[in-house]
């Protein structure tokens, strides 16, 4: 069970409290009849399932219940980060070099 | 009659003798033993029966490593009691008044087992034989070799009663985990509560103490090592620290995520039935200091697993914690120093050594006087080639070894032989973490070297011998958890005194006269998998360790290797001629030793393990001997039987009752989610594919909600209360999901909109009347609302009381019929409904349930999502295109029904279906075209609901078919086992089509 | 290479087995292949040995970063059926049936295949209706699945729990008799061992670093740890780690990769006879020849590669066992290890061609990737000799992701209504 | 396992010296929704300020209020006091965007209190309750179950639990009184 922290909470807490909510950063087209077909399944289904740092969305289900951004490695499954929807994408560079 | 009973010596209480009995035969113990020592102490070794070659086994180790005395245990004599653990490790059973024991494996009896011809043979079953033949004839392997393999394959029966006992669980949250609780874990977790911190100390055993308890002799800081210990225990009490014996850290998870499992009532002869019998522990520590001290190895020579040869350490704990001799006359194999100690002891009390055989030529000079002084014959450079007797080791042949030559052997009568390969740190709980360890060259084992988890190894963890260093290794260890955590205080060391450390050599198996491939030395026991297993394994072709254990299957044994994994590694990388890290090591896995399913499922049995929700009228339902059915979490009433009625007599009264008059239905599961804000009908825009805009305050909607993927995901009656505020229902199993989808675009794709979610699924209770007289049911109770058609037709909603009670009064139907859907605060569902149902009876009301409400909606063709639709259903396939908003710029999942694949003529599209000869179609069934054609058939679609219709006289269905809009009036074919049945295609709606008996 | 039989084995008995030659060589890789394939596992094997032995395709490379069977072969609890409810699926796996039947003849390798039947549980009414939806579809699809009552499935099974009055209560059950388990390290072993003895190198512990494309784009070979190796056809089987291979071909997938776990119990006597699964209690169990309960868990929430999985999944998923075995209760875990299991958004595998000239996939098999390890190997060596797909494979593009084609078994089951 | 009462009546479910578990009576209880600019004027008409970190509480009278998310308040009040929160909540209208949902009857309250009242909600709480000070509250997670757990004193606890949801809630919690009174 991981520990996770609550950006809008500011606690870290089990991951009982939390529901993952797939890759982060994937934005709904802004006019969805515009793009094309494949342009579409890109957005549907299209995902970079890395070996290392991912960006995801989690939501504090049972807590403050929103949906949050988080930084976590894959093959360690740590998270390198949190942090609040709508916020930037954190430069991977520095946050690594936290990391270590 | 213990002839092996040393008095006076060991912890176990010689003032209160246990009963129990072993395979039917009544022994006596004492308080504190085992199931093992307590055999051991009547000169019993023979406990159990090999996997594979059915050998004749007995302990060889004191502790949860045991590979061979795996005994059953029970609570009463008979196996219907339930209470029944097989494969149970006889050296850790704790001894408790009217244990049975019963051995297995074995048959007609543990002394004469018909299985042990397999030995005969041992040189046709070879590692890994079954991949090779079994093959011919074809036919035989389902019916005669596995069979065979199977009968033969297994150590204990499962239990065959249910189990009476109760499991718990509990979360458990603590600064620093110790796990060990022998010197460095007592000190580790001495300095953490010096500190201040929350400190949890646990250990297997049923005694904290570790080593010490083998260790009477010793003297701590000029106190002997007993007493140094009480002492110790009680300073952690009184510190605070929480100790938790009998517990065994199962596994370690991420960030320091710990799984323990406590043993609570095994031991005890009548538990508190309140009592659970194990208990989880899910810990989160901020720091962990392992302290899981060592395992002796086994020496690898032929014979090396007759009942009687054991571990040197282990025979040295039985005499000293036990006050047990293994045995009247010894002989001492050993590559390494500590199993000497092991001799003295056992001299002082009387068991004759009549060697002690050394592998090394260069021995400590210390030792050697000792033995001289009790007269102990050496042996050194010596080797093992082999060892004598049936069911108890009754000699064995020692030959010296000059240059690498083995020279002629000799015979020494013995009936047990201690032997030591020399100690390899306890890695699992570390190696769980997928810490890195590292090769020790010299000690030919691995040490652990860094992990991501907070955690700190101590003591003989990390490859350091002796109290002395285990002591000051734990507290400096205890001290470093402790500064992590920001906390200060000084590791303190102790003045031991007979401290018994000492060094060894790790050996491949032990040099021989016979060529190595007859000779019978075990590695893993109790799958008796042999050194040249191994070698064969290597030999063909197996390059990395993983192969090797799964062809021979070493390591896989319930000890999970403790025994045999750093053994087969070394005779693996002999064997590849390779240094071993480049073999690798198999990982360990969870648990740490085999756990109980019980333990795991903790209170999630029976009853409680899942939810059942229920409705406020539930209790009602129940009375009335309602039939109910699981759907998701809750449980509805499928139908109200009379007496003497089946489901279909049920469900044709209700049926025809709410057709002809009116019946009352607990709508109460549905979801509900009110949407409230100035964006409100903005967002439902998005939401759902229907307009929402211009819906009129006091107006109600059907909704229909699609996933992104253009599928529809579920539906629902929505009331628009307010500008600024609706109503949303939802199907009862679909209620958190859409709720969640819900908060997920808003709060991620459309964040500026002002409008909150609220799930108010249990804040109502909903009760649906239906049937020509449902307004006459109701009208009398309604204030504040006219009910007539042209004031509150159709589709409208208002509020008002009912009965008194504050309501959401909507006019509805999910029947086809008149009807009212009566929402009223929880706390009033029953006493409304009860109510009603009186008033009701002057219309001849009926209750009815699921099924019925199934039966009406499908004549009126309405779609039960999940049923009609499964996942891969657009609205123009289910025909519900004319829910969709045509001037929508969008909706979630708009964008997908312009796929490619969405607008081919041969989708699948809701269909009626009338059979031809009046026969009820099942659900499910398969359509296809041509009935004639050979199997593969084409199929073209599925039957999604079918029933009989009591209003039509008729079976009705409802289907999905491939261009089914495309179809009306066509003949399709239901091929069925027994016959064909043949259907016409017509439209979802069967009675009413107008809608007039909606408008009454 | 000795033929395997009883009668070898007595032979060598006599010579000690001191004779048995390696079963497979691990060689170094030449400079160029005509294929290479991508992942030793059960699948990527299998597709060596139908490319040297159905197409004559013998200079092929099988490169595999671990030990061959070090993947998701060797960590998965060997469950066999074809009782899949769409045409496309029930094709495919039934044509691995058909491979199943006989392939420890045809390798020379006893596999194990064990035709026990695979016994499904209904809870729900839910469940009867989609258990009977895919019976049908079955019996007309020619593939073997018979509805029991909970009385008969206790009669096939004798210590499942028939109560009535249990929090999820047995209806029913869909059993294929023709399913089954087989022992998966025989499998990859065995193909390894037949595809070597064709001709076919086998390269361990040598990780593929990228897949590399020539100016036209296609595929020239890979970049590996021992340097880059020649193909003008390469096909990447490489289950939970495909994403990260493809992603240096520039071809994304639409997978996610979680960790699954599995358990197995101590060995006991036979005690149940069959496969039993319950998609709704989220159980798996079958007893393994040595005696083990074998017990699939689900997967973690969150996509890893840490192969590392959480105590709450085994703790629900042996409770769900215990709910549908109440008798297992004193049982013990003896084990439980981790699998990364590569998923597609309608559950079902990818098999076929890529937009890459020369390079072909084969992904996506979730959690259910074993039974079908003889038929993706032989219809992906079909696709890579033929540069065409084979009937079974053809629905299984990687287009239906645009088109909406897709293949939705698991959205077919009925939800909660 | 426990039998929990069909019909959940308020009262005394559990008792020993060191432990009692009982069913509260129902209380007044909405969620308030509010954009961050809402606070001061909502509070205003509640008379107490919103708290804004989240598990902060604030009482008036005999209404309490905690911040449960970034835009989310529970109060809670007296069963009469309902309407007049309404009507004042009400008064905010246009200029401050808001949402004020009814929940009296969504959720029913469990009090658990005495020495061992912490030491039971480990049964099925998986957060350190040391994490939850006193006089706070948090939404969380307990058997599963979505509730919001308040903390009143040391050694004195409250659960929200909804309706359907507390038989299990409470049949963990009694089959926990008889196993930690066993010892």
């Amino acid at each position: 069970m991981l520990l996770i922290t609550c950006p809008y909470c500011q606690e870290t807490l089990p991951e009982a409290e939390f529901v993952y909510a797939g890759e982060a950063h994937i934005a709904r087209p802004e006019d969805p009849s515009q793009v094309s077909d494949e342009a579409w399944r890109d957005f549907l289904f299209i995902r970079t399932n890395p070996k290392g740092p991912h960006f995801e969305r989690w939501r504090h289900l049972h807590g403050c219940g929103r949906f949050f951004n988080a930084v976590r490695d894959t093959v360690s499954d740590r998270f390198l980060t949190t942090y609040k929807a709508g916020e930037p994408k954190p430069d991977l560079a520095t946050l690594t070099g936290e990391a270590k | 009659m213990s002839a092996f009973r040393v008095h006076g010596k060991g912890r176990v209480n010689h003032g209160r003798k246990v009963g129990f009995r072993f395979d039917g035969t009544p022994f006596e113990g004492l308080e504190g033993d085992t199931v093992a020592s307590a055999l051991l102490a009547h000169g019993v070794h023979l406990m159990g029966r090999s996997f594979k070659y059915h050998r004749p086994r007995g302990p060889v180790t004191a502790g949860s490593e045991e590979p061979n005395a795996l005994i059953e245990t029970r609570r009463g004599i008979d196996r219907s009691e339930g209470r029944v653990e097989p494969n149970t490790r006889a050296t850790m059973a704790e001894l408790r008044e009217g244990l049975e024991a019963v051995s297995q494996n074995r048959w007609p009896s543990l002394g004469f087992d018909v299985g042990a011809v397999n030995d005969g043979f041992h040189k046709l079953l070879p590692a890994g034989f079954y991949y090779k033949t079994f093959m011919w004839p074809k036919s035989f392997w389902d019916k005669v070799y596995e069979p065979f393999i199977r009968a033969a394959a297994g150590l204990g029966r499962s239990p065959d009663a249910p189990d009476p006992d109760s499991y718990a669980s509990r979360y458990l949250h603590t600064d620093v985990l110790v796990v060990g609780g022998g010197p460095a874990g007592l000190a580790a977790a001495r300095a953490a509560a010096e500190a201040g911190l929350r400190v949890t100390l646990v250990d297997e055993s049923s005694e904290i103490g570790g080593s010490l308890l083998s260790e009477p002799d010793v003297v701590i800081d000029g106190t002997p090592a007993w007493d140094w210990l009480a002492g110790e225990v009680a300073a952690l009490a009184a510190l605070g620290v929480k100790l938790m014996p009998r517990t065994t850290a199962i596994g370690y998870y991420h960030q320091n995520m710990i799984g323990l499992v406590e043993r609570v009532t095994d031991h005890l002869a009548e538990p508190d039935p309140a009592l659970p019998r194990e208990r989880l522990w899910r810990v989160r520590a901020r720091q962990v200091v392992l302290a899981q001290g060592a395992l002796e190895k086994p020496l690898i020579f032929d014979g090396n697993d007759r009942p009687g040869v054991m571990l040197a350490g282990s025979a040295q704990t039985y005499l000293n914690r036990y006050g047990v001799r293994v045995g009247q006359t010894a002989v001492v194999v050993t590559s390494h120093d500590s199993a000497w100690s092991a001799a003295f002891d056992l001299a002082a009390v009387g068991t004759s050594i009549a060697a002690i055989v050394d592998t090394r030529a260069e021995l400590r000079e210390d030792l050697l006087g000792r033995a001289h002084a009790l007269g102990i014959e050496v042996l050194r450079g010596h080797t093992v080639t082999g060892t004598a007797g049936r069911l108890r080791v009754s000699a064995i042949t020692v030959n010296p070894v000059q240059s690498g030559a083995v020279g002629a052997g000799r015979n020494i009568a013995c009936d047990c032989v201690l032997m030591s390969g020399g100690w390899t740190p306890t890695l699992h709980l570390f190696s769980h973490t997928q810490g890195k360890l590292e090769w020790d060259e010299e000690g030919k084992t691995f040490l652990p070297f860094e992990t991501r988890e907070d955690c700190q190894i101590a003591g003989a963890g990390r490859g350091l011998w002796g109290i002395e260093a285990a002591l000051a290794d734990g507290s400096a260890m205890g001290a470093r958890a402790a500064e992590a955590l920001g906390a200060r205080v000084l590791a303190r060391s102790h003045a031991v005194e007979r401290d018994r450390t000492g060094s060894g050599v790790a050996k491949k198996e032990l040099p021989t006269l016979k060529d190595l491939t007859s000779t019978r030395a075990f590695v893993d026991f109790q799958n008796d998998v042999t050194a040249k297993d191994l070698r064969l394994a290597v030999r063909e072709g197996m390059r990395s360790i993983e192969h090797v254990k799964r062809y021979t299957t070493n390591g896989m044994a319930t000890d999970q290797g403790k025994m045999s994994n750093i053994n087969g590694l070394i005779i693996a990388a002999d064997a590849l001629g390779k240094p071993a890290p480049q073999v690798g090591l198999t990982t360990f896995r969870p648990p740490y030793t085999p756990t109980s399913f019980g333990a795991l499922c903790g209170y999630h049995r029976g009853d409680h393990f899942d939810l059942t929700r229920k409705t406020p009228i539930d209790p009602w339902a129940e009375a009335q001997g309602a039939v109910f059915e699981p759907v998701g979490q809750w449980r509805r009433a499928r139908y109200f039987p009379k007496p003497g009625e089946d489901m279909d007599t049920a469900v044709a009264r209700e049926c025809l009752t709410t057709r002809s008059a009116v019946g009352m239905f607990d709508a109460s599961t549905l979801g509900k989610i009110e949407i409230v804000g100035p964006d409100a009908a903005a967002f439902l825009e998005r939401m759902y594919t229907n307009p929402w805009s211009k819906l009129a305050p006091d107006r109600c909607r059907y909704g229909l909600l699609l996933g992104e993927d253009g599928f529809i995901r579920d539906d629902g009656v929505i009331a628009r209360l307010a500008q600024d505020r609706f109503h949303v229902t939802t199907t009862t199993g679909g209620a958190a999901r859409v709720l969640a989808m819900m908060e997920d675009y808003l709060q991620t794709e459309w964040p500026h909109l002002k409008v909150w979610l609220t799930s108010v699924t249990e804040q109502w209770a909903t009760i649906a009347l239906n049937g020509p007289k449902a307004r006459a049911l109701l009208e009398p109770f309604v204030e504040g609302l006219d009910l007539t058609p042209e004031a509150f037709p159709h589709m409208a909603n208002g509020t008002c009381t009912v009965a008194g009670f504050p309501a959401r009064l909507w006019r509805v139907s999910f029947t086809g019929e008149l009807g009212f859907e009566i929402n009223v605060p929880a706390r009033h569902g029953r006493e409304l409904w009860e109510i009603l149902w009186q008033a009701g009876q002057a219309h001849g009301v009926c209750a009815y349930g699921t099924e019925t409400m199934h039966v009406l909606r499908a004549e009126k063709g309405y779609i039960i999502v999940g049923q009609d639709t499964d996942g891969t259903v657009t609205p123009q396939d289910a025909g519900l295109g004319w829910a969709i908003g045509k001037a929508k710029p969008d909706f979630v999942g708009k964008r997908s029904l312009s796929r490619p694949d969405m607008l081919v003529e041969s989708r699948k599209q809701l269909v009626g279906l009338l059979t031809e000869d009046h026969s009820k179609l099942e659900e499910g069934a398969q359509i296809v075209l041509d009935p004639s054609q050979p199997i593969p058939m084409k199929m073209v679609g599925h039957v999604t609901s079918s029933y009989h219709s009591q209003a039509l006289g008729r079976p009705i269905a409802l289907a999905l078919v491939e261009g089914g809009f495309g179809r009306m009036g066509d003949l399709v074919h239901v091929p069925m086992e027994d016959r064909t049945l043949a259907a016409r295609i017509t439209g979802t709606v069967f009675l009413d089509p107008a809608g007039d008996r909606l408008k009454m | 290479m000795t033929k395997f039989s009883a009668l070898s084995l007595l032979a060598n008995a006599f010579s000690g087995h001191r004779n048995w030659p390696e079963q497979w060589p691990d060689k170094e890789p030449k400079p160029a292949y005509d294929v290479i394939v991508v992942g030793a596992g059960g699948h990527g094997l299998a597709c060596a040995y139908y490319l040297a032995k159905e197409h004559g395709i013998r200079n092929v490379a099988v490169i595999d970063k671990g030990w061959l069977g070090g993947g998701n072969t060797g960590r998965n609890t060997t469950i066999i059926r074809s009782n899949y409810l769409y045409d496309e699926s029930a094709k495919l796996y039934d044509h691995a049936l058909d491979l199943w039947d006989g392939l420890s003849q045809e390798l020379n390798y006893n596999v194990m295949y064990s035709q026990r039947g695979v016994m499904m549980l209904a809870h729900t009414t839910g469940d009867v209706q989609s258990f009977k939806r895919h019976i049908h579809a079955n019996r007309l699809n020619g593939v073997d699945n018979a509805w029991l009552t909970p009385e008969e499935a206790k009669a096939y099974c004798p210590p499942l729990s028939i109560d009535p009055r249990a929090r999820y209560p047995i209806l029913g059950a869909a059993l294929q008799r023709r399913a089954g388990t087989a022992r998966h390290d025989a499998v990859a072993w065995g193909y390894a061992r037949a595809a070597t003895k064709l001709g076919v190198d086998i390269i361990q512990n040598c990780p593929v670093t990228a897949i590399r494309r020539g100016p036209d784009g296609a595929v020239t070979g890979v970049e590996t740890a021992r340097g880059f190796i020649a193909a003008k056809k390469v096909a990447v089987s490489a289950a939970g780690h495909t994403s990260v291979v493809m992603e240096s071909a520039g071809v994304r997938l639409p997978l996610e990769s979680f960790p699954l776990q599995a358990l197995v119990s101590e060995p006991v006597k036979p005690v149940i006879p069959c496969v039993v699964m319950s998609n709704t209690v989220h159980a798996y169990i079958s007893q393994s020849d040595k005696g083990e309960l074998v017990i699939g868990s689900g997967t973690d929430q969150y996509t890893s590669y840490s192969q590392r999985g959480g105590l709450p999944l085994i703790e629900h998923t042996v409770a769900a066992i215990c709910e549908i075995f109440p008798l297992f209760n004193r049982m013990r875990m003896l084990r439980k290890w981790g699998g990364i299991v590569d998923v597609t958004p309608d559950r079902s595998a990818i098999l076929g061609k890529t937009p890459v000239t020369g390079l072909y996939v084969n992904c996506g098999w979730g959690t259910g990737g074993f039974k079908a390890t003889p038929g993706a190997g032989h219809t992906l060596a079909w696709t890579v000799a033929r540069d065409e797909p084979h009937a079974a494979n053809a629905p299984f593009t990687l287009e239906r992701f645009t088109t909406g084609r897709l293949i939705d078994e698991a959205a077919a089951a009925a939800v909660a209504h | 396992m426990t039998v929990v009462p069909h019909e959940l009546v308020a009262g005394v479910l559990s008792e020993t010296p060191d432990l009692s578990v009982s069913l509260m009576p129902l209380r007044g209880r909405f969620s308030l929704r509010l954009m961050p600019e809402g606070t001061d004027p909502a509070g205003e008409v509640l008379g107490f300020r919103l708290p804004t970190r989240i598990g902060a509480r604030q009482a008036a009278g005999s209404r309490e209020v905690v911040c449960l998310g970034p835009d989310e308040w529970l109060v809670v009040c007296d069963d009469a006091d309902r309407a007049v929160i309404e009507q004042g909540v009400a008064t905010l209208a246009a200029s401050v965007p808001h949402a004020l949902v009814d929940l009296s009857d969504r959720e029913l309250t469990v009090m658990v209190s005495g020495s061992r009242a912490t030491e039971l909600l480990t049964l099925g709480w998986p957060r350190d309750p040391q994490s939850v000070a006193v006089g706070t509250a948090r939404r969380t997670v307990f058997d599963g179950v979505t509730v919001v757990i308040w903390r009143d004193g040391e050694t004195q606890w409250r659960l929200d639990v909804w309706r359907s949801f507390a038989p299990h809630v409470l049949d963990l919690l009694l089959t926990g009184c008889r196993e930690l009174a066993a010892g």
